[in-house]
This record gives structure tokens, C-alpha cells and sequence, in this order.
């Protein structure tokens, strides 16, 4: 879709100064914020952004829109309230690894699953980073933080996975550093009709730097990541030349030209399949065994909460003999007294 | 000390009792049964035909512990108590004259609340060996057992009557004994002269689509009738005079739906969406559903994952330039505050209610309590003060719900309404107003024009920022839980406009009253003693009052429903009565609150927590005490 | 496994009057519970009951164990401190479709997450039966309630997808109405290491009476329901002919010695498999297209936080100088004033 | 109005004035920097070796807001300022002698603490052009825009000086310039007297595994010593006379590790294993990591999901036998209330830790304040009351943590400890006690062989319940959040017993005050002015307290822990003086809290709500001011 540009990305930026440290994923995943907005064409007095508390939660501040800071793990029931008062707002909610996983699971889920039109950006860096270094509900096991100078024993959430199992409808994955991808998919993510949940691995220097070495090591990222587009072949390697395929109830990492797997072997990426199975499969993979997958892994249709809301409204109102509460108050039993 | 029943009450009990006929000024049926006998429906049936014949009344439904107990328990009993009047009525009454008791543990529960004497109906096929045993008579005899002699005692065979009243009927047995409350009404409305073509017509509407169903439960309410005036048994002239009843178009309310309709009015009156976001608790549940009926309206009410869900969408709402509304009860109370103090940062408008019940914790769920005061105001993290109203009767949450949507709107701030399970659930006739009698509501809306538009500067009369709605071109700014820097709201960390921005938050609460009428005192306007309560004591306080004045006291009282701030001529109120008894359905939070900001002065404390509302009896014995001391 | 019962079902009820509607579906699962904990030969007091708050949360009441009726959605929380403070008890978490699922879904979700030797039992009666009768997060679409007069235009959590999601390890389901199944699994569940979920369908007579009427009807319920049994092939109906095969990435319903189906064709339950791809088919499986899955549909090892948390503390303990707080108190720099 | 640097302070600035030693009673050093500079660590340091050679001292880090602000901007400024004393000192200093500032920023945000000619030790080589505007700076004069003329300002090419003293070295430059710091302490040992043997070995055993940073950071300590030696820059004699100091073993501690481990400490003495279920929060976080060291003593602290699951693994804990435990920040308070609530009606035993931060909602997370006194009291539905206790220092934060477990234990009460980020992350000496003779903690526990265990009755003299452990045959029971039968523990409804519980909860918690000591009052125990504080303003008001009497006024000073209950005497105490102010860092939640209780007496009250402590310069005026009044 071809949206028309009423503003440029720097239109976007605020006037407050970026107080994240020098280095931090989150002044890229900002600049894709940016972008997405003046591509998606929307004048910038409809955009809202809603943070909780974390790091990644301070963009607010940085937006020339109108956007709340709110408090910790709050954001997306707030996003909720704010979208329902107003559809015509184009909303996005901000937030961490801890803000939306840990004490904001309940709203995340409930968010999925009421699959309102709102968009979630979800910075993991998988660590608490505002707080100095405590694990989060995406550290990996074993983890020496501060709150876990043993090692954590928790097993760690993979975001993912939690949003299909809420029943979502739309899930994305974008490098920190991938910014053309973010903005990509913030655009899609935007335009999609219903609750969208993008996660962003997020380096944070400081805590829990080279959290995601693995995978995006300029040297060797391009074997570990494979960006999925809809409808195309689901290919990877530095020589475009690693594929997927199934293999019974899994998927497997072929060569294409080896073990006689040609290009149509490959699957092709169905992102908008309503079954979850191959997405959660997708979801799933993870180094070293599999590249991590990036782009949007599902996006299906399915009824918003907001469109069914004022449809639902709508019909109410054109039925309904009760238009003001002049009505309601006489309504029923009454009597008069002289 | 069990009141005797009005002496006026002489009523012919046996067909041996010579029949009479007498003049009542005011009184109060209770009519109990099982959960599924349909008790609720029954007082509120005689409640409004009651009111339809131009008297005044007051209910109080007294629900069942919150689980179904199994049929035939005292845990399992429903009762609904009415107090009528032809004078107005402040309570649903504190003792019974009449009691209705469907089955044993009816009695068994409700029979505490009987005056000396009272009418007593029972419904004698339920009083078999079985039933007694399972509502834990000791004996066969439950009169003898409950010292009942003296009462004024009817056993009529209800369930008989009604199958025979019903035998033509095409419904089944169990269907047909479902109407057997209404057989109680009947000898109700006959006892009381009350007609029955309201009640009748409503059957046929309601269930225009089962006639079969209206005609049983229309055929049972005349066999009771009919059974009454046969037997010949009793009959209260029972006058019927509205004299004090301002004239206009009433309806009975409750103050939950009363609540659900005053912030609905509001909406309408500032010309705003009214978003509500909650999450269902006893007993304020209720608002929350009169909100969602109201959708023609386009009002949003949302029930949502939890209470902090509540609050929270709430709070977006607001941002989002709509009446946000939140409510629960003390437990949902608890769980909001962190939510509200960033209400209170970011001032936005934002009203919460508490329906208050007994505590701690779960507590009694159905009981009420006033036992939430403090906690809202202070139950926040750091300097975060809020307005805090009370209503004080059913009919009156209409206004108090609109005003503190108002207070909310114009002011620019949090407020907390405080209710509870008494008032809440609880029904009074209510005047109709007419929506451009209410007054208007002007949200603080910042100029959509203002090209420097500044989030946090303030109206220099109310201390309110400006309030901008997304969607507004040029408006765009920040807003967020970190202290913020004075006009600009950007985050700030300096010592000195820390202290500023805590100090120009207390100050807008307390310019709040400005627009809040002083003080009214009841009764004598100086004397030896005043009677202080606050919220939905108002009514045992003001009967107490009359009756005190009757004996020539000298007594006035000050029912406040402005808790923060207080009014401006609350002090000179105190000041004008030798003495101050503060009575509360706590252990004297209100008390403590007052002592705090008056210190000086001397105030006496009437308390009780009993998950009860007072007597007005228990005040008067009270008032008189002190009058001697 | 065969244990030494020590007490009878019947010493397990507490004195309490039952205080549940007549017919709810309550009273089978606490008749089931007082068997489990019976034929599990662990002596009473080794037991503890933890709830929330609803009509099924009131089960600690009848339990003449060790048993607490908290506060609404905090049962998984308080289980989880219960059983980390001393592991040598077996809990039982007694909670509703609204206390865990709502309000409680946070915790829910991080109970299963954490994976600590606990048993959930989640009476799923899709409303709020303690309230009266609202919506709950497992309402069907639709549906018209004291707070939905319009309906609901919510999605309902499907209970075993979020444990899935979640990265559950056991799951089962059992109807209300049989309480052999119910004792079998919940005895599954107490000897299982790590969290357990099992979900009852509860039929809640007074406000949402025929719930489950489609799949439990007495006549066609053997065609609505599949038991499955770890290592047992897929079949049900009323003649035993039915059977699941897998067709493509989907369930499919067959008749053996229909269209050529024979039983070798029909899948064979393998609840222990770590991928949980034909679980949560299985799960998903809904009337009418599918009969309902009912059983251990998923029970495979993991690491139990319990465990870990016992291991971890026996090495540091082990190798620590650290023996007492005088230890601590002189650990690191100290000086003497004389 | 900025004091004056102390006229004994007399230095020589450079090499043309002239060299002097003075005696020093204490001085304040303020540690300035980006915070990558280590100035944290700086400070301690400096802090340990006085403590040493004898010193008193207090300290206070001042963290920059929670964001890493960019390098060199002023919101990226940490600060530690370090007061030494060889006479017992109280606060870490109102206003510092000595201002390290290792860049323009550090000098901007923190020459306010400057007092008047003060010494200035800036780091030269970071004040160029494009620093002094990121710090905000307009001109390149900083020295004039800010007025520092009459200040003895040192400027040392800090950068450079390292550079060179490591000219040596493997490290490559970035690594090179992370020792500066040590230069500036280098300087700072000079100029005091310090010895560096004890720092030196220090950093040979930490860095054991890499000898090149433990080279680099001696050798940079060395040449900064050396340089304000070879510049003969100016030197102190700061006496070393650990005079007032008790005996002993010490060690230095800050107060959430005091906390931490006055929680382990009181579990060790009551034979009980210790639960903590927290979630990270500032500035309180570091409780849960202290604990967390602590498993080899059999201690469970466990991070969980939100505070709810905090409180609720604690509470679940408490059930199953353990001393469950949970700690915070005010937020997260207030997101506990709910459950605390239930731990107030089951009557298990808890402690809650608020280490009170700026609020209200997120507010000023990294500064301190004592606003959440009264949601600590009141925050929560119904009659809920709770134990609050309030640590004065950081060390006693170990005394009160390990009494508030004494009370939970002993008494079957969840009891709330208030502590703040002041003495949270402020250290000073503490008195290393031995375990033997810290008190015994006896939990109030059934007997396992009763045989007719009733989990409500209560203890005669204290009305605590006794607590049975699951596991324990015969003991089995059942409680939770309903309002429960006296006695039985079973669920009621009856009236009559609610009365009776609620009373029963508030009379435990009342006789709590027979296990706690009467109220202390130091200085004049009767006379003009009596200073009355609670918690972390202990230091500066003792400091005030001392300058007041050394001028003659007859002041006595209150310091309050024990909230509620307060203390038997409490009343006596305040009636022995004319006049009683209340000091508080909040808006007067304290004074409020007393009026509520002494109506008929008069407080004064002094408020502060910058985010920051008192000065005991500003108690001293007030005092003065009221003495005059
Ligand atoms: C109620 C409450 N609890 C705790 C905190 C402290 N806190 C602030 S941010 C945070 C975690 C942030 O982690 P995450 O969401 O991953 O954000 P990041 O800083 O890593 O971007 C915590 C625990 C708080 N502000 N409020
Ligand atoms: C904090 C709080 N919020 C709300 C309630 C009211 N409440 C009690 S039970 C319940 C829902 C129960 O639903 P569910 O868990 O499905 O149990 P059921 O009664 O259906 O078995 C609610 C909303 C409460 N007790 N506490
Ligand atoms: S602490 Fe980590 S997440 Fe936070 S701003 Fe710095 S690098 Fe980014
Ligand atoms: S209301 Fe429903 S769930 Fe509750 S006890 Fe009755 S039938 Fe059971
Ligand atoms: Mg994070
Ligand atoms: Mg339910």
C-alpha cells in the first residue's frame, strides 16, 4: 500500500533529549518508529503512543505525537482504553521484555486475545535494563544476573509462543538493527485490522550485551536469520541457498542442490494460514540448531473487538427507542405525584 | 433491646380475634425466604405499588452469603425488607412489623429483626420435620423454641393454596409452586389495601409470550388476596397521604443504578463519551451492567481482566478525552491504587466508586460497611491527593455520581465516590429530574487553537490544567507518571518544582470548594449536641433526629458527602453544639479524619461494624446517653 | 503405580455443609478430589488446598486438610510460595474459569512457565458463577450475560492453547460429570513432576446450565468425546469406530473400515511427546466438526523448578564458607575500634 | 542561604599561597562525575579507609535519574558525597568542603552543595567547548557563570595525569582512562592523611586475574597522591580520634543490606527459614539481590512475576511455615494492599518492607521521601489494622528488620517496615553484633499435639493465634479471606462476631506496644522545644539537635519508630515540652497521624518535599524561628 507522505520521520522526534545510553538498540527500533509513521501517511496528531516503565518504555518522551507514559506493565490495558474511546487514533504501545511479560502478562494476553486494532512493540532485550540488571521472563536459563547470582532456574518465555497461545492473530520479529525491516513491519503492523504484537530483539549494552551475538553477528547472521515474506520461499545463507522444509512434524534446514532438495521443495510462507501450527514451528526455531525467524511470522484475519464494538453500537443505536437520558430516567414504572 | 411493635398495630390475627381496623403512620414488611422463593421480586413489587398509591418507602435487600447454600438453610436465605410511610421514610426501618417467612430457617434467620409482637406469616407446608431440622430447630416446635407466644402468629398453608389456586393450570407442579410468593403478596396487599392492577398489568406484559405464566403468577396474587380477606384475618387502614413528597414523576432506584444514571447524566451534560472499564465484585457489580444496557446511548462500559484493567482503560479513556469511570468495591479498591496515583499525576478526570462492604480482605461480601475511607484517602503511594464524595441515599447517588463526574471534568482531577452495599443496594422512590434542570458540565478543554499549547498549565482560579484531546492538530504533547516540571510537563528531577508540583496538586483539590455548598445542619441549628455522620448513614441519623427533637432535645446533625476537601464552613458547624458525637459504620475513620484537621476540638464517636447498618434506636439511646453525661 | 491407601475418600471431606447449587458440577470434582487424594496413599496432613475466589474456590472449606481460600486470581501465586516454602507437601489449586484466567492470569501464566511441582484444577463453567453470572475469558462468542446484554464480541481463551503457549508440560481435561476420569488424572497429576493444569468442564446449573450439553448430551456423548490414553490409538463413539488420522496439518475424523481407514491408520496418543504440535490440535478440537479431547493430553518431562531450586541450594550450601549470619555479618572488609 | 565553608578549612589552594595544616572536626567531600567515572565506587572507597583509621561516617550516593542520560549532560551526573568525622557524625553533610568534578556537568549539578569557598577539584582536561555546552554551560567560563570566584578551585589535568602515569601500561587507552577516578582519590587521600595500603590491597585481591587493571588502578591512586604532594597543593590534618565509638568490630553497610540481613539474622534466631518474594523496583531492589547471595544459608529469595506474586509467594509461604517476606518501593506498596489485607484477616505472619522513594505514582523513583506513612497505615479495604515500624539509620535498619520479624513471629501480625532511599543506599559503620546476642524469636506455634487445635483462639496476653504447620498430623485447619468464627476459624456471617473479630485484630495489634520500648527522648528531656521526627531524619535533626544545645536552647528530640502502635509514653513525651514540632519529608502525614490520636495536643510542623533530606541547618532555623514566635 501506497500511503501519502504528510510528514517526514523528523517531524516525529520530540524536542526532549534521548537519554538512552550510546549503543543501546533502542535508539534504532525509535528511528524505525519514525519512519513507519511518516510512511504509513497519517497526519501525526492521530498517532498515539502508550509506553509502560523499562527503558524501552521511555519513547514516549521522544515522540512529537501524543503519547503517555504510564506505569509498569500497564500499557497495553491502557492502549485499550485509549483506542476504544477513540478508534480513529492510530495506536502504538511500547514496551519490555518485564513491562509486557512479567508484570503485564495478564494485559498482554487479554490485548491478544481481544484483538483490538492495536499495535505492540515489544523491545526484548531480555533483561530488566531500567532497573540495572535483573532477569526478565525471556532471560535464558541458567542467567547470572543480579536477582540470580547462581543462575536463574525459570524457564524463559518465547513471546511468540505466548501470542498464539492467546489466540493472536498477528506476531512479527525484527533485528534491533534491521531498521528497514522494523519500519516494514510497523507499517503492515499498522495497516493490519486487530491486535499486532511485534517483538524486537534489543540489544542493551550495558546488561546483557551480546544477548543476541549469535544470531546477528555481522559475520554470520545471514545463516542464522531468515526473513520470512509472505508468499515467498523460505530461504536463507549468505548464498541464498539454505532452505526449510518439513520433515514429518518438523521442520528442517536443507541445502538446496544437496540430498536432492531443489527450490521446490522449500516452503513457501503462508503468513496468513489460520492454523498456528507451521507459524508456531517457526516461532520456535532457534539457534543453533535452526535460524532464527524474522518479518511477519502471522498476520490472519479476525474479527476486531473494535470494529465488532461499533458495529455493535450502531445497530444498538438505529434499534434502540432509548436516545437520551431523558428517556432513560423514564423509562419502566413511574408515577406521578401532584 | 427488641422495640415493641407500634401499638397502633392491633390486627385481628384468628377468626376468635375480634377484628379491627386502625391507622398506621409508617410501616415495615420483611418478606424472607429460600433464594429461589423470589423474595426480591416480591418486596419490590409491593414497594412500588406502594409508591404508586403516593407513599413514601425505603428498601433493603438482604442477600444470601454469597454461595447458594443448599435449599432450605439459613445460610440460603433471602430477605427483602420495605419500610412504607404516608410521612417520608429515611430507612428501610430498623425492626420489622411484618414477617414474612417462607420456610423455617426464614424464620430462624429473620426473626431477630422482628418488633415485639409483629405479624408473622408463615408458610405452614414448609415447616415439616425435614425443613426444621435443616434450618437448625432444635425441636418441632419453632415458636416455642424462638420464644414466639406472644407474636402476633399466621400459618397459612401456602404451597397447598397455591397448587389448589393453580390446579387448572397447564404448567408443571415445580413451575406452579414458583408462584407461591405471590400468594404472599396477595394477603400483603389485602393486609394494606393496596391494588393490584399494577402488579397484574405487569405480569401480563412481562410475559406476554407465556401467558400461562402470567396467568399463574395473576391467579395466585388474588387467591392470597382472597385467602386474606376470608379468613378474615387482619386489615391496617393503612392512609394513604404523599404530603411531604414534593410533586413531580417519581420511580423507585436503587443507588447502584441511581450511580450507573448520574454518571451517564453527566456524560450528557458535558457533551462527552462516557467510557467505563470494570471488573465485576459484590455489591457493586450492578453499576457496571446499568452502564452496559446504556449502549444506545454510546456509552462504553467494559468488563475487563481485572480490576487494574479497570482503572486502567479508564485512565486511557481520559487520555483519550473521554469520561473515564471505574467501579468496585473495597477488594478492586485496593487494587487500583497504584493506577490512581498516576491519575493524580497526570490529572487527568477520572472517577472511581467504591461500593463499600465489610473487611478486611473478602470479608463479608454482602454486608455493608463504611470501611473504606481512609483507604481512599490515602491508600497511594507519595503526596497524592484526590476528592473524595460520599453519597447518602439511593436516590441521592444520581447526584453524587453526576457531581463528582462534574468535579472530575472541570476540575481536572481523580475523584472517588464512595457508596455501599446499604445504599447500593437499597431502593427509594426518586423524582425524575429533567436533564436541562441538571446543571451543565464545562470539561477544562485546552483551546485547539492555543499554538503554545503547555500540558501542564493551570487555570489560575482552579489550579486545573488544560485538557487536550488526541486528534487535535497542534495539541500533541506528553504526559507520564515521573514528576514534571511546572507548565511544560517534561520530566523533571529538580528539588524545588518537586515541591511546587506537590503543592499545586494539593491546591486544586482544595479549591474544589469552592464549587461545593457549605455544610447543611439538620434539626437545631446550635444546641447541646450534633450528630456528625457521613455517606448512607443518613437516614437511622435523620429518623433519630426526629424522634430526639419529639423529646424536645436539642439536636441538629451534619451528614457530610464532601470528605476531601471538606466544606468551608465545617468548622464554624462543629463549633455550634456543645458537644459531637460522630457516628460511622466503622471503627471511626471519619472521626479520625476530622480530629486530624481539628484538632482542637472535641469529638465523641458512635461505632459500629457489624456488617449492619445502625438502628435509628441504637443513635437515639446514644445521643440520649451523652445528653446526660 | 499402586499406592498404600491410607485413608478413605470420605476422611478428606471436612466438616463443612456443601454449600454448592444442587447439581452443580462442583460437587463430582470435590467427590473426585477426596479419591485422588485417597487412592495417592499420602497421609493427610501432607496435603494442601489452595483457591482463589469463586463458587469453585469455595473447595478448601471442604477439605479436612490443610487448606486456604485466598484472595480472587492469586491461588497459582500463593500455591507457588506454599510449595517452594516446603516441597515435601503435594497442593492442589483449586480455581475457576474467571479466578485463573482473568484476574489470575498473570500468575497462570507464570505457574506454568515455572514449572513447580503444582496441580492446578480449573473448573471451567465459562461464566462467573459467584457473581452471578457475567462473562468470563472462556465464554463462547456472542453470549448474552448480566454484562454482555448484547453479547460478548470477545474471543474466548481456550484454557489448554494458553497452557500450551505458555510452555505447559501437562495438561488434561475431564468433563464435570465423570468422576472415575477425573480421579485418574488427578492422581496422574499429583505424581507428575512439575506444573500441572487439568481442566474440568464444569456445568454451572444456575447460570450457564447446559454449557456442555452439545458434548455431554447422556445420548450422543460417546460421539463427542475422545478419552485419549498415553499410547492408546485415537478412537471413540458410540461404537468404538471413530479414530483421528492426520491429513495434512490437520485432524480428521474417520470411520474405520469407512473410505478405507483401517485401525492402523488411526494415530496413537503419544501424551509424553516433547513437540506440542498435535497437542494442541488435539486441544483445539471443538464441536461439531471434531469430538471434544478429554484425558492426559499432554504430559512430558521437564525440569521442575522445585527440583532446581533444591539441587542449586544443596551445591551452594555445600561449597559455601558461608554457614551462619555471624559468617555474614564478618564476611568482606571489617576494622576494630578498641 | 549557602553556609559558609568552615573557617578552620584553611588550605592553600596553589603553589603562591601558602601552606597551612589545620584541624578538622569533619568535612563533607562530595565525588562528582559521568556515570561511567566511577564516582560510586570512588566514594566508598574513600568512606572504608577513613573508617579504617577511625572515622565516623555517613554517606549518601545520589544516583542519576534511572535513564543512562548521554555522556556529559547533567542528567548523567553521580554524585557520593561522604561525611567523615572523628566525633560521631549523623548525615552524610548538608553542604560539602570538598567538590570533586571530573566534568563540567558534574560541576554544574553539583556545585549547590558547594559550601561557600569551598575547594573544587575539577578535572581540567573535560572542560573543553564542547562539554560546557553539553552540561549546559552558555559561556566557557564556567567559574564565572556560576559564580565560583571566591572558591578555592583546583584545576588538575586529570586525563592527561593518568595517561602519563600509565604511559606504561598494556591497557589500551578507553581501559586506561577508567582509573582516573583513582587519581582524584589519590589526591583526596593526600589532602586527609589517608594511607593507600589498605585500597592497594584491595584492588590486588579483586583483580588477582587480571594484574594489569589492578596495576593501572594502584599506580593512577599513586601518581594523584603524588601530584597533590609535588603540587603542595594544601593538606589537612584531620585528626584521627575514633572517640565516641563503642568498641568493636565494624564493618561499613548500607541499609538495604542492613535490612536484608536483619531479616536472615531474625529467621537464624527464630529457627525458621526465610521466603522473600519480590520483584525488582528502585530503590529497594537491592534487598532482593542481598538475599539472593544468602542461599547457602537455606534462605529462598525469589524474583517473581509482579508484586502481587511478591506478597502472595510470601504469604503462601507464611501458611506452609516459613517467615515469608516480601519488599518495595511505594508503588509497589500500593499494589499490595489487596493482599495484605488477606495476611491481616488470616493472621499469618509477614513482613512487608517500603523503601520509600518521591511519589506520587512513578514520580522521582531515584530520589527519597517518607510519603507512603500513611498508606502504609490505611492503605487497604476495610478495618485492616497493621504493625508499621520506620528504621532511623541505615545500620538500625538491621534492628528494626529483625523486630519486625520479631513482632510478625511473635505476635501473628503481617508488619510493615518503612525504610527510604535515603538510608537505603546511604552507609555508615556499623557495630558488627554477634547472633548469641541478638534476642530470641519464639513463633507463636500450636502445639503439635493438641488435640484440639482451633486455629483462631488466640493467645490470652497477646491475641496472637498459633500458627500449625502444614504437615504436622492432627493440626489440619483451613482459613482464608471470609470473616471467620472467633475461635473456630470457620466462615460467619453472624453480626455479633464480626464485631468481635474486627475488635479482636485491632486489640493484637494495640498489644503489640508491651513488647516495644518507650519512646527515647535525647537532649533536654523537658524544656522549650521538643523536635519530633520518625525514620530516616534521625541524623539531621540529632545534628540540629547538638547545634541547638551547644547554643543554649532547651530542645529534646523524639526520633519515632514504632508507628503503631506508638509507644506507651508517647503522650508524656510530648507534654514535657512547650512546644512539639513534627519534621517530616512528606507534606505532614506524621503530625496528621498524631493529631488524629492527641486531638487536644499542639504540633508544629516542618515539611520538606524537594526528593531530598533535610539539611540540619534549616531544622536548626526553624527551631530558632519557633523559639522566637
Ligand atoms: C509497580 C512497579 N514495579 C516495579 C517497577 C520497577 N521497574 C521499572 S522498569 C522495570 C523493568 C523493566 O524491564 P523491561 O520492561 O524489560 O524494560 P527495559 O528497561 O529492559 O527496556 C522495573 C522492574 C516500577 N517502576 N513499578
Ligand atoms: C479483587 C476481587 N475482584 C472481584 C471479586 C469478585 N469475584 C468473586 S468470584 C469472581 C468470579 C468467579 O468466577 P470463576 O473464577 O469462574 O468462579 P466460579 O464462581 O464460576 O466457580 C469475582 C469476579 C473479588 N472477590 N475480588
Ligand atoms: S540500560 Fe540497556 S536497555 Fe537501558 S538504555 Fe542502556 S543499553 Fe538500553
Ligand atoms: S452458581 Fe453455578 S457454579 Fe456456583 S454453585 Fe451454583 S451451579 Fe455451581
Ligand atoms: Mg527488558
Ligand atoms: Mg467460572
Amino acid at each position: 500500500m501506497e500511503n501519502k507522505i504528510l510528514h517526514q520521520p523528523a517531524e516525529f522526534k520530540s524536542n526532549q533529549e534521548v537519554r538512552w545510553c550510546p549503543g543501546c538498540g533502542d535508539h534504532a527500533v525509535l528511528n524505525a518508529l519514525h519512519k513507519a509513521m511518516s510512511e504509513l501517511g497519517i497526519p501525526k496528531e492521530k498517532f498515539v503512543v502508550i509506553s509502560g516503565i523499562g527503558c524501552s518504555s521511555r519513547t514516549p518522551y521522544y515522540m512529537n505525537t501524543y503519547a503517555f507514559h504510564t506505569i509498569h506493565g500497564r500499557a497495553a490495558a491502557i492502549s485499550t482504553g485509549v483506542k476504544i474511546a477513540n478508534q480513529d487514533l492510530t495506536v502504538f504501545t511500547v514496551t519490555g521484555d518485564g513491562d509486557a511479560l512479567a508484570i503485564g502478562g495478564n494485559h498482554f494476553i487479554h490485548f491478544i486475545r481481544r484483538n483490538l486494532n492495536l499495535n505492540m512493540v515489544l523491545l526484548n532485550n531480555r533483561i530488566y535494563g531500567l532497573t540495572k540488571g535483573q532477569y526478565s521472563p525471556t532471560s535464558e536459563e541458567g542467567k547470572i544476573t543480579k536477582t540470580s547470582p547462581y543462575g536463574t532456574i525459570e524457564h524463559p518465555f518465547n513471546p511468540g509462543e505466548l501470542v498464539l497461545g492467546a489466540q493472536g492473530k498477528f506476531f512479527a520479529r525484527s533485528m534491533d538493527t534491521n531498521i528497514k525491516l522494523q519500519t516494514e513491519i510497523m507499517v503492515e503492523a499498522a495497516q493490519f485490522v486487530g491486535a499486532s504484537v511485534i517483538e524486537i530483539l534489543q540489544n542493551c549494552v550495558i546488561f546483557n550485551d551480546g544477548a543476541y551475538k549469535n544470531i546477528n553477528d555481522k559475520e554470520t547472521r545471514e545463516d542464522h536469520q531468515i526473513i520470512l515474506h509472505h508468499g515467498e520461499k523460505m530461504i536463507f545463507g549468505k548464498n541464498r541457498d539454505k532452505g526449510l522444509v518439513l520433515d514429518g512434524f518438523k521442520l528442517k534446514v536443507v541445502t538446496i542442490g544437496q540430498d536432492g532438495y531443489t527450490m521446490d521443495d522449500i516452503l513457501t510462507h503462508d503468513a496468513h494460514c489460520q492454523e498456528p501450527f507451521i507459524h508456531m514451528m517457526l516461532i520456535n526455531m532457534a539457534y543453533p540448531d535452526y535460524p532464527t525467524a524474522f518479518g511477519i511470522i502471522r498476520a490472519v484475519k479476525g474479527d476486531s473487538y473494535g470494529v465488532k464494538m461499533d458495529q455493535q453500537t450502531a445497530e444498538i443505536m438505529a434499534k434502540s427507542k432509548i436516545k437520551c437520558m431523558d428517556d432513560v430516567l423514564n423509562s419502566g414504572d413511574t408515577w406521578e405525584v401532584k | 433491646m427488641l422495640p415493641k411493635i407500634s401499638e397502633k398495630l392491633i390486627i385481628k390475627i384468628m377468626a376468635e380475634k375480634k377484628y379491627q381496623n386502625v391507622d398506621l403512620e409508617d410501616v415495615v414488611i420483611r418478606f424472607s425466604g429460600d433464594s429461589g422463593d423470589g423474595m426480591q421480586l416480591t418486596g419490590t413489587l409491593f414497594s412500588e405499588t406502594s409508591a404508586l398509591v403516593g407513599n413514601d418507602f425505603v428498601t433493603f435487600p438482604d442477600f444470601p452469603a454469597e454461595i447458594r447454600a443448599p435449599q432450605g438453610t439459613v445460610g440460603g436465605v433471602s430477605g427483602f425488607q420495605v419500610h412504607i410511610g404516608h410521612q417520608p421514610v429515611y430507612t428501610p426501618g430498623d425492626y420489622c412489623d411484618v414477617l414474612i417467612a417462607m420456610n423455617p430457617a426464614a424464620l430462624k434467620a429473620n426473626r431477630r429483626w422482628a418488633k415485639k409482637g409483629a405479624i408473622i406469616i408463615i408458610n405452614s407446608d414448609e415447616f415439616t420435620e425435614k425443613n426444621l431440622q435443616r434450618a437448625g430447630y432444635k425441636t418441632l416446635n419453632p415458636i416455642e423454641e424462638d420464644k414466639l407466644e406472644d407474636y402476633n402468629i399466621i400459618f397459612a398453608p401456602i404451597n397447598e393454596l397455591t397448587k389448589e389456586a393453580l390446579k387448572d393450570s397447564d404448567l408443571d407442579q415445580k413451575s406452579i409452586l414458583r408462584s407461591k410468593n405471590m400468594f404472599a403478596l396477595g394477603i400483603c396487599y389485602w393486609m394494606f389495601d393496596r391494588p393490584m392492577e399494577h402488579t397484574i398489568e405487569r405480569f401480563e406484559k412481562k410475559f406476554a409470550k407465556v401467558p400461562a405464566v402470567a396467568k399463574a403468577n395473576i391467579e395466585t396474587l388474588k387467591a392470597g388476596y382472597n385467602y386474606a380477606e376470608n379468613i378474615g384475618a387482619f386489615k391496617s387502614t393503612f392512609e394513604v397521604a404523599p404530603s411531604e413528597q414534593q410533586p413531580g414523576k417519581y420511580r423507585s432506584i436503587n443507588g447502584n443504578t441511581a450511580t450507573a444514571w448520574g454518571l451517564a447524566a453527566a456524560a450528557e451534560r458535558a457533551h462527552i463519551q462516557l467510557f467505563c472499564g470494570s471488573y465485576p465484585i459484590t455489591p457493586a457489580t450492578d453499576i457496571l451492567i446499568e452502564l452496559t444496557k446504556l449502549r444506545s446511548l454510546g456509552i462504553k462500559a467494559l468488563q475487563v481482566e481485572d480490576e487494574i484493567a479497570g482503572i486502567c482503560t479508564a485512565i486511557g479513556a481520559s487520555f483519550a478525552g473521554s469520561l473515564g469511570v471505574t467501579s468496585t468495591s473495597g477488594p478492586g479498591l485496593a487494587l487500583k491504587a497504584e493506577a490512581s496515583g498516576l491519575a493524580v499525576i497526570t490529572e487527568l478526570p477520572l472517577v472511581i466508586i467504591d461500593v463499600q462492604r465489610g473487611g478486611p480482605s473478602t470479608g463479608l461480601p454482602t454486608k455493608t460497611e463504611q470501611a473504606d475511607l481512609l483507604q481512599a484517602l490515602y491508600g497511594r503511594n507519595g503526596e497524592s491527593p484526590m476528592v473524595v464524595l460520599a453519597a447518602t441515599t439511593p436516590s441521592d447517588c444520581f447526584y453524587y455520581a453526576f457531581q463528582a463526574a462534574k468535579i472530575a471534568l472541570e476540575h481536572m482531577t481523580p475523584v472517588i465516590l464512595l457508596t455501599d452495599g446499604f445504599i447500593g443496594n437499597g431502593s427509594e422512590p426518586f423524582r425524575i429530574p429533567k436533564m436541562e434542570d441538571l446543571p451543565e458540565i464545562h470539561p477544562h478543554y485546552a483551546d485547539p487553537n492555543d499554538t503554545n499549547y503547555q500540558p501542564y498549565r493551570r487555570d489560575p482560579k482552579t489550579f486545573a490544567r488544560y485538557w487536550a484531546k488526541p486528534g487535535i492538530k497542534g495539541l500533541e504533547h506528553r504526559i507520564g507518571g515521573l514528576e514534571k516540571m511546572a507548565i511544560t510537563g517534561s520530566v523533571s528531577y529538580v528539588p524545588e518544582n518537586h515541591a511546587i508540583m506537590v503543592e499545586e496538586r494539593a491546591e486544586k483539590v482544595r479549591r474544589v470548594v469552592e464549587d461545593i455548598p457549605d455544610q447543611e445542619i439538620l434539626g437545631d441549628q446550635t444546641g447541646d449536641i450534633l450528630m456528625v455522620g457521613w455517606g448512607s448513614t443518613r437516614g437511622h441519623l435523620l429518623t433519630a433526629l426526629k424522634t430526639l427533637r419529639k423529646e424536645g432535645k436539642k439536636v441538629g446533625m451534619a451528614q457530610f458527602s464532601y470528605i476531601n476537601p471538606l466544606p468551608k464552613n465545617t468548622e464554624d458547624v462543629f463549633k455550634r453544639f456543645k458537644k459531637v458525637i460522630v457516628f460511622e459504620v466503622n471503627t471511626g475513620q471519619f472521626v479520625s479524619y476530622l480530629r486530624s484537621q481539628f484538632g482542637h476540638l472535641d469529638f465523641l464517636q458512635y461505632d459500629k461494624v457489624q456488617g449492619l447498618p445502625f438502628t435509628a434506636i441504637e443513635i437515639v439511646e446514644f445521643v440520649n446517653k451523652m445528653m446526660e453525661e
